[in-house]
């Protein structure tokens, strides 16, 4: 037995608030592996991707879900996502080992924090910090995109046709979480 | 006080209901629907303020934003907002308002005395005096003329309220609910396009609010009711009132401010206003027009109105702005006022019209001068008679006057188009370069008529959305018929001998126009900057027009050549809060904090700001004097056994493909090419014009897989630099980069018990001893029985030293442990200011060493930098100006008298030379009191530096405290050999 | 005609009736010894030097609009001689020395306000920078003060110092920089050079350089070929397409720089501040309005415009340091095209055809240098030698490797 | 601004920050004979032309890719915009 153990503390764990209609959470185990496609190597790459997760890489800004409860997400042209739950911190392995090499991955779920905000008025809110055209005809649902809000840089995925999945900095989560909570209770 | 001006029935007001507001502390009282200038006339309160320059008595112009005259300090204490058009104040409860720019009372303002004084006080003449003597400008002359300028005073405490910004998208954005912006909302609506419709008043419809004129056989009112009531059904027509696009940005994007409690007692904890960025695939710019006067003597009394103004206040508020009020006209639309007044009950003695015509209208019992104008006024508080070019003089408590209507042009111009001038109603209209996606309709493109302005803003509408792709709907147009518009170009009575007003809150007369002429000032710009006109709150949306006229008529040019001034954004004023937004306070920026903030905070740190990042600056323990106790405590511990220091913010770049190392060794000016796999290596990173631009270590983890760290400063800037070298320069390597700089808590440990403490940490399986992990080693590694992390053998400090990496979640709980592990040792945390200490102690440059300015050669790496290979930077560091050997070079610099403190940004001065500039011989970087020292030791640059040690210069600081002597010495104060770190 | 209090009162009491135009409206001669393009600040500042200090007066200035239509006509007003490298310094303390006795000398009141600016710093490494900068000025013969904490509290009660995300932590003071009227500057320069026989052609726009051999015999514009001994290139913010006429490719590009102004307020501020961890900088005009201003819009433009990013920005420095001004009412904004340098310094040279010269490259700090940068020109002009302050504003400075970089951004002109 | 990014279409300029003349791609060869003047002229000298402009942008709060825009610098109108990576091929990079 070693003499020190070490404890998880993301950032934002445990957080779950309602306002309203709306819910504001903090997903648990939240893991993101970036997958970056080999140049040369990219139809390789989105073979084994589409091997392991049953769908490839969709077109950039969009994505997809995927076997096991994984969501991947297309970045830019050589770089995607693969967002799933995972608890141990070891998810570049999982995703490096389904993916046999063929394309390069980062762990990046400390990264990031997560928030999903959820409701009927949840696009109102998104409407104060997030410059994006949210509409349905512009960003369909599993529509993603990497943006800027309030001086952070967020990635936002809808997820359902009123929830989105807001990923940005683990370092800035107190003022992200602060910038989202204003956006709501300035709409509510 | 009664609302002894209020007239008996009709307007949108709510009778029903009393507001009570203040006036100057005395109390009055009007409804809901009102504004606060259609309150204050209804209580009969006619003087409102002062003119700017000479504190001429004010009343109320307009009925609008373009209000120059009504201006107030509206609210009180920190809520206390200056220069506050009453025109456009929604009256509400417990308002209170004061007049401004008067000494003594608003009735008897002390400074109306410079109205004496006006034949001294022309145009410009403060440029041609006020120079002698000399000094009498800065301490005499300008106080008082700073002291008198100026309208309304800010509080000086913080703004109380929030503010809020937004985005909103759109496939047609419609700018004005008037007639023409209603009938071109509800033709996009219907249609099914995406549409905003935003209005700067609180009640849409324009001018139909003001008028009688009906649409489909109802009230224009009740039409603009209803079409409300249509829009606000529908569910891709989106309606913002208060709301005004003051601004025309780029490809669509528009400037909107929403006043969302402004007219509420408290914003009950919302935001004020709302700063809203609009993304419009296409606009309708039905914006409307402005009435403007016409120029006569001592037009600028209170009383005397626009007559537009004149019928908004009777139709819309239903207050009589006077009992007996003649109209000046030059225009068919003055005689409508004259109708409307008249119909409302007020006496109107006269209707003036400049024009030698028949009345466009029958209006029986009210006289006619044909082909007259008003010369004079009398009244000193408000007007008591007029006097028209034939002598005669009538009696009157009000004058409306029309001098024809400007279209509102200003956003069609705000991407420098120019507008163009039309003859047939003697106005400017928007010319042919408009913003792109712009179209304009309604009054604000010319068609000044109802019947017109419903037609064009239809059409106007189903043609822009037509280009998009929607058909436009079958649903009838409305119906209304055009008013009688006639106008002739009249701009000033040539008669009258008295000063006649231009911009009334400037003060700008139409003698100061052709003084201007006199004097040279003939181009329109020369005209506004030398007379002041236009340059007031209201921008001169009414006076501008006239004033060019006359300017015209000098120069024997056309009002066309002639011009206007540039219309510049905003429209009208925008708050400095509302642009702001949420981003003041501790909310100015994000906070980046790193994973042991709160250990850190919880142990007695003091932070400090790095970026946006928060990092421990010292740790004070119980009884330490000041920050140098603890500072020099966690040097002399670091040194003698072992230090843990939070380095996460360090940037960390994860750097993987199969030519990840060919791409370093362009990237990094020194060889990376034979960087073994389990080895880290130093990297000093050039700008392409060959100076130094950022340093730091990558290690090689696997044979395609590198992890390079960058200074805090530059993470984003050398990842930004990165990718440009990856996609622009080399597009066809295959490197792939990510930002991990947040993923990993990264703690350096440092001393000669760093070893024996991360045996404690470190599985069991890893060995780290000397031979098998030496200076300079990295790997991926376990610790805390299994939690994967980076083990790298780095020092900064000078002393045996790790750095060790964890997933960020495990951060907190790593310092923690590492603490733990290391009480048997005595451990310490240490902060930047002992991460300074120690790191000038060693020599190392960091950011006031790498400032942008100096050269590798300055640096003393100039040896670094390989002309054997192809890197950024390396060619244009050969410039014979950079390599020359008298360059500066970094040193280490010590106090001859050990006692003496060393000041970073001293220069360096030659002993016996004079402190001048020409003898300069470098400056001082970085200074800290070394503990393991006992004294000041400083970095610092000086000229030929490297061959000048034992050399004592002078350090002067002129700024502060004079100069010491230094001596000149190497930069490496501790362990020059560099056992200690190989330890 | 000169100006004095006792002019102005006896106009006043003859209806004003005796004023004369401040400039003539000639119409160009076929030759000039010299010709100077571009009517703005720097233009006609070397017009009043040359006809003053060298008694060239065969001299004609051509604007392409109105006299100081330029960025003369769209600026902070700001004065300061505030630099570090001894490439500038003495320039801008030349340049502050001439502000000081400017309206003696041209008999016309710019104005010229030594109000002081403050540089706030919000770091120590910000500090030692200014230590650093402070003591050049110093060297250089300028003045310096730098401030703690306390003492600006004391005297700027009104900034943010216990809410701030970036705390005020002291800041360095230039007492004899300020403000000056910025149009008057031309006014008064044009009134100078027009009385002493310079010919001041406005609506004269340029377009084309007689250049044979290697050499330049004169200009072509709108009004007509004008020949001339001397051609002095002045145009800065169209720097890039004049020259290009004269097919030179410069170490210059162009981008707007916005500026701001609110409502007239009662007086709030008693001189020029400069935010130090964001872009903001501010003054107060005589009329009472903030002037103020920030960064670059940062992209190329010869639009005399910019976007909203920048306005917000900007704002939001104003309000990080001085939360009181969020009631009042930004109300007007313009822009003006900047020639970005590639070091941020300027250029007062020779070029390499004969009998063409280049002021140009002041980035958004021109109007501050309007007196030496004429003064300097006019001595290259009559001299054929740098003034002494400007010896390092050369064109082949970058190949030299003499750079003038106050900032150490390097080849980047939107970062400086 | 906005910028019509050619994989994820409108988006605001805010987003990305500018570099300027598209020339930066074409970085000279450090052995060639005049190598010095050559870098001198890449790295500062400019057309810096008032009309259509080949300029870079980098879409840094965004997909990380550098864009070669051409925007009028009299009008700001964007005419063309593409991957930089794309662009540098297209001018002999790829070696």
């Amino acid at each position: 037995m070693p003499d020190f153990t070490l404890t998880s503390a993301p950032p934002l764990a445990g957080y779950d608030k309602s306002f309203a209609d709306l819910r504001l959470t903090s997903p648990a185990d939240l893991a993101l592996v970036s997958l970056a496609l080999p140049l040369g190597g990219e139809d390789a790459a989105q073979k084994a991707i589409k091997s392991a997760y049953g769908a490839a890489l969709p077109v950039p800004g969009k994505s997809v879900s995927a076997k096991d409860g994984a969501r991947l997400v297309r970045l830019g042209l050589d770089a995607g996502m693969v967002i799933f739950t995972h608890a141990t911190p070891d998810a570049e392995r999982v995703v490096a080992a389904r993916l046999g090499g063929a394309v390069y991955t980062t762990d990046q779920t400390d990264v990031w924090t997560g928030l999903e905000l959820s409701g009927p008025t949840a696009r109102a809110a998104l409407e104060r910090i997030c410059p994006l055209d949210l509409h349905d005809s512009a960003f369909a649902v599993n529509d993603a995109a990497r943006t800027a809000m309030e001086h952070l840089g967020v990635l936002i995925i809808r997820t359902g046709q009123d929830s989105f999945l807001l990923l940005s900095a683990s370092s800035s989560a107190g003022s992200f979480l602060h910038a989202v909570e204003t956006s709501i209770e300035n709409t509510i | 006080m009664t609302q002894q001006y209020r007239i008996k029935g009709g307007g949108q007001i709510d009778r029903s209901t009393d507001i009570a507001f203040t006036f100057n502390g005395k109390a009055m009282k009007g409804h809901p629907g009102d504004t606060l200038a259609s309150a204050l006339l209804a209580n009969g309160q006619r003087l409102v303020g002062r003119s700017f320059k000479y504190h001429r008595p004010r009343g109320i112009l307009t009925a609008g934003s373009e209000e120059p005259n009504a201006l107030v300090q509206l609210r009180s204490g920190a809520h206390q907002e200056p220069n506050t058009r009453a025109t456009t104040v929604e009256l509400f409860e417990g308002l209170a308002a004061t007049s401004q720019n008067h000494r003594g009372s608003l009735e008897f303002d002390l400074m109306a005395a410079t109205d004496l004084l006006s034949p001294f006080l022309a145009a410009g003449f403060y440029y041609k005096t006020f120079m002698w003597p000399r000094a009498f400008w800065e301490k005499l002359y300008e106080p008082v003329i700073r002291a008198s300028a100026g309208l309304g005073r800010l509080s000086m405490q913080e703004d109380p309220d929030r503010y809020d910004k937004g985005f909103v998208h759109c496939d047609l954005l419609v700018i004005g609910a008037g007639p023409a912006g209603l009938a071109a909302a509800l033709a996009a609506g219907r249609a099914g396009a995406r549409v905003i419709l935003a209005d700067e008043d609180f009640t849409p419809g324009g001018r139909l609010n003001a008028e009688t004129l009906s649409i489909d056989d109802m009230p224009g009112a009740d039409w603009a009711t209803q079409a409300v009531a249509q829009l606000t059904a529908m569910d891709n027509v989106r309606l913002m009132i208060r709301s005004t696009v003051y601004g025309a940005y780029d490809h669509g994007v528009y400037g909107l401010l929403e006043r969302c409690t402004d007219h509420l007692p408290d914003p009950g904890g919302k935001p004020r206003q709302i700063l809203w960025r609009v993304y419009s695939r296409r606009a309708v710019l039905a914006a409307g027009s402005t009435e403007r006067p016409i120029a006569f003597g001592n037009n600028d009394r209170p009383g005397i109105m626009l007559a537009g103004a004149m019928r908004t206040y009777v139709n819309r508020f239903a207050v009589a702005p006077g009992q007996r009020i003649a109209v000046f006209t030059n225009n068919d639309d003055g005689w409508r006022t004259a109708a409307d007044l008249s119909a409302a009950g007020i006496d109107v003695p006269a209707v003036i019209d400049s024009r030698d015509a028949l009345p466009p209208i029958d209006l029986p019992g009210i006289r006619h001068v044909r082909g007259a104008g008003v010369v004079d006024t009398v009244g000193r508080k408000g007007v008591r008679s007029i006097t028209l070019t034939d002598g005669q003089m009538i009696p009157v408590d009000g004058l409306a006057v029309s001098g024809g209507w400007n279209p509102n042009v200003h956003l069609t111009c705000h991407q420098r188009g120019r507008p163009a001038w039309r003859d047939d109603i003697n106005a400017f209209v928007p010319g042919g370069t408009l913003p792109p996606g712009m179209a304009v309709a309604g009054a604000a493109n010319g068609a000044l008529t109802l019947a017109a302005a419903l037609a064009e803003g239809r059409a106007t509408a189903n043609a822009q959305i037509k280009e998009l792709g929607f058909k436009p709907s079958r649903a009838a147009a409305p119906r209304a018929e055009d008013e009688p518009r006639e106008s002739a170009p009249f701009w000033y009575v040539r008669e009258s001998t008295k000063r006649a007003w231009l911009d009334q809150q400037n003060d700008v007369t139409v003698k100061d126009v052709k003084l201007s002429y006199q004097e040279g000032f003939r181009a329109v710009e020369h005209l506004k900057r030398y007379t002041t006109l236009g340059m007031a709150t209201d921008q001169g949306k009414t006076a501008n027009i006239p004033a060019l006229a006359i300017m015209a008529e000098c120069t024997g040019k056309t009002i066309p050549e002639t011009g206007t001034t540039i219309f510049r954004p905003p429209y009208t004023p925008v708050p400095m809060g509302a642009l702001a937004g949420r981003a003041r306070g501790r909310d100015f920026r994000p906070f980046r904090l790193t994973p042991s903030h709160d250990w850190a905070k919880a142990n007695g740190a003091t932070f400090v700001e790095a970026g946006n990042w928060l990092r421990a600056q010292w740790y004070a323990r119980p009884g330490e004097q000041g920050w140098r106790d603890s500072v020099d405590r966690e040097v002399l511990m670091t040194r003698k056994s072992v230090g843990i220091c939070d380095v996460t913010t360090l940037g960390k770049i994860d750097i993987q493909g199969r030519d990840a190392g060919a791409f370093l060794n362009k990237v990094y000016c020194n060889g990376f090419a034979t960087l073994a796999v389990g080895k880290v290596r130093y990297g000093l990173m050039l700008r392409e014009d060959g100076i130094a631009y950022d340093d730091g270590t990558t290690a090689r983890l696997a044979d395609n897989h590198y992890v390079m760290t960058t200074t805090t400063a530059n993470a984003v800037l050398v990842f930004r630099r990165l990718e440009f070298a990856r996609q622009c320069l080399w597009p066809d390597m295959d490197v792939h980069l990510i930002s991990t700089t947040d993923g990993w808590a990264q703690f350096a440990v440092a001393g000669p018990n760093a070893r024996a403490l991360l045996r404690k940490v470190v599985d069991s399986d890893h060995d780290i001893s000397n031979a098998a992990f030496p200076f300079m080693g990295c790997a991926e590694i376990t610790v805390c029985g299994g939690t994967p992390a980076r083990l790298f053998r780095i020092s900064f400090s000078g002393e045996l030293a790790f750095e060790i990496a964890v997933p960020a979640r495990f951060g907190h709980s790593m310092m923690d442990v590492l603490m733990e592990a290391g009480r048997e040792f005595d451990a310490v945390p240490y902060g930047t200011e002992a991460l300074g200490v120690m790191r000038i102690e060693k020599g190392h440059a960091a950011g006031n060493e790498l400032n942008g300015q100096t050269t590798a050669h300055n640096l003393g790496m100039g040896r670094m930098v390989s002309q054997k290979k192809d890197c950024i930077g390396n060619v244009l560091s050969q410039r014979p100006e950079m390599i020359r050997d008298d360059a500066v070079k970094l040193v280490g610099l010590r106090p001859v008298n050990r006692a003496d403190k060393l000041i970073a940004g001293s220069h360096f001065i030659n002993r016996g030379d004079d402190a001048t500039m020409d003898n300069d011989q470098g400056w001082m970087t970085s200074v800290a009191y070394s503990p393991s020292l006992g004294h000041s030791i400083g970095l610092g640059f000086v000229k030929s530096g490297d061959t000048r040690q034992g050399e004592i210069i002078r350090a002067v600081n002129p700024l502060k405290t004079g100069e010491i002597e230094v001596e000149i010495v190497s930069a490496h104060f501790i362990d020059p050999e560099g056992e200690r770190l190989r330890a | 005609m000169r100006y004095s209090a006792f002019r102005i009162l006896r106009e006043g009491l003859t209806g004003n009736k005796g004023w004369k135009p401040v400039w003539r409206e000639p119409d160009p001669k076929p030759e000039y010894d010299i010709v100077i393009i571009g009517g703005g600040g720097h233009g006609l500042a070397t017009a009043y030097y040359l006809a003053k200090e060298f008694g060239l007066t065969n001299v004609a200035v051509l604007e392409k609009g109105w006299l100081g239509s330029g960025n003369i006509g769209r600026n902070t007003t700001i004065i300061r001689s505030n630099y570090l490298l001894p490439g500038n310094e003495p320039f801008y303390e030349l340049s502050l020395k001439l502000w000081e006795g400017l309206e003696q000398d041209f008999n016309y009141n710019a104005m010229v306000s030594q109000r002081s600016i403050l540089n706030l710093f919000h770091s120590d490494a910000q500090r030692d920078a200014y230590v650093r900068r402070g003591n050049a000025m110093i060297l250089a013969g300028a003045d310096a003060e730098l401030a703690d904490a306390d003492q600006l509290r004391a005297e700027l009660p009104f900034l943010d110092f216990d809410n701030a995300r970036f705390p005020i932590k002291g800041g360095l003071f230039q007492r004899r920089g300020g403000t000056v009227r910025h149009d008057a500057v031309a006014w008064g320069y044009a009134r100078g050079a027009d009385s002493r026989g310079v010919d001041i052609i406005q609506n004269c726009e340029v377009t084309g350089f007689d250049i044979e051999n290697g050499t330049c015999a004169g200009v072509q514009t709108s009004r007509g070929a004008i020949r001339a001994r001397k051609v002095a290139v002045c145009v800065a913010g169209s720097s890039g397409r004049v020259m290009a006429q004269a097919g030179m490719r410069l170490p210059i590009e162009s981008h707007v720089l916005q500026a701001f102004v609110t409502e007239g307020l009662k007086p709030v501020l008693p001189g020029v501040v400069t935010f130090g961890a964001g872009h903001f900088y501010v003054s107060q005009s005589d009329k009472g309005g903030l002037v103020f201003g920030g960064d670059i819009d940062g992209y190329n433009t010869y639009a005399q415009r910019g976007n909203l990013p920048v306005v917000e920005d900007v704002a939001e420095g104003g309000m990080a340091i001085m939360p009181m001004i969020g009631r009042a009412r930004l109300l007007r904004s313009w822009g003006g095209v900047m020639d970005m340098s590639m070091d941020g310094s300027p250029f007062i040279d020779k070029t390499h055809i004969n009998g063409l010269y280049f002021n140009g490259g002041w980035c958004y700090g021109g109007f501050k240098a309007t007196p030496a940068s004429g003064f300097c020109y006019a001595h290259l002009l009559a001299r054929d030698e740098p003034h002494p302050t400007a010896t390092q504003m050369r064109l082949d400075r970058f190949m030299t490797g003499n750079l003038i970089d106050e900032k150490g951004q390097g080849n980047q002109p939107n970062l400086h | 601004m906005i910028i019509p990014h050619p994989l994820l279409g409108p988006r605001d300029a805010a987003e990305f920050v500018y570099l300027g003349d598209a020339a930066l791609i074409d970085r000279p060869d450090w052995q060639a004979e005049d190598a010095l003047a050559a870098f001198h002229d890449y790295g500062y000298l400019r057309d810096n032309p008032a009309g259509p402009h080949k300029e870079l942008w980098y879409h840094e709060q965004g997909d990380r890719s550098w864009l070669v825009v051409t925007r009028d610098t009299t009008t700001h109108e964007i005419t063309a915009v593409e991957l930089a990576r794309d662009v540098a091929r297209s001018r002999g990079r790829s070696a």
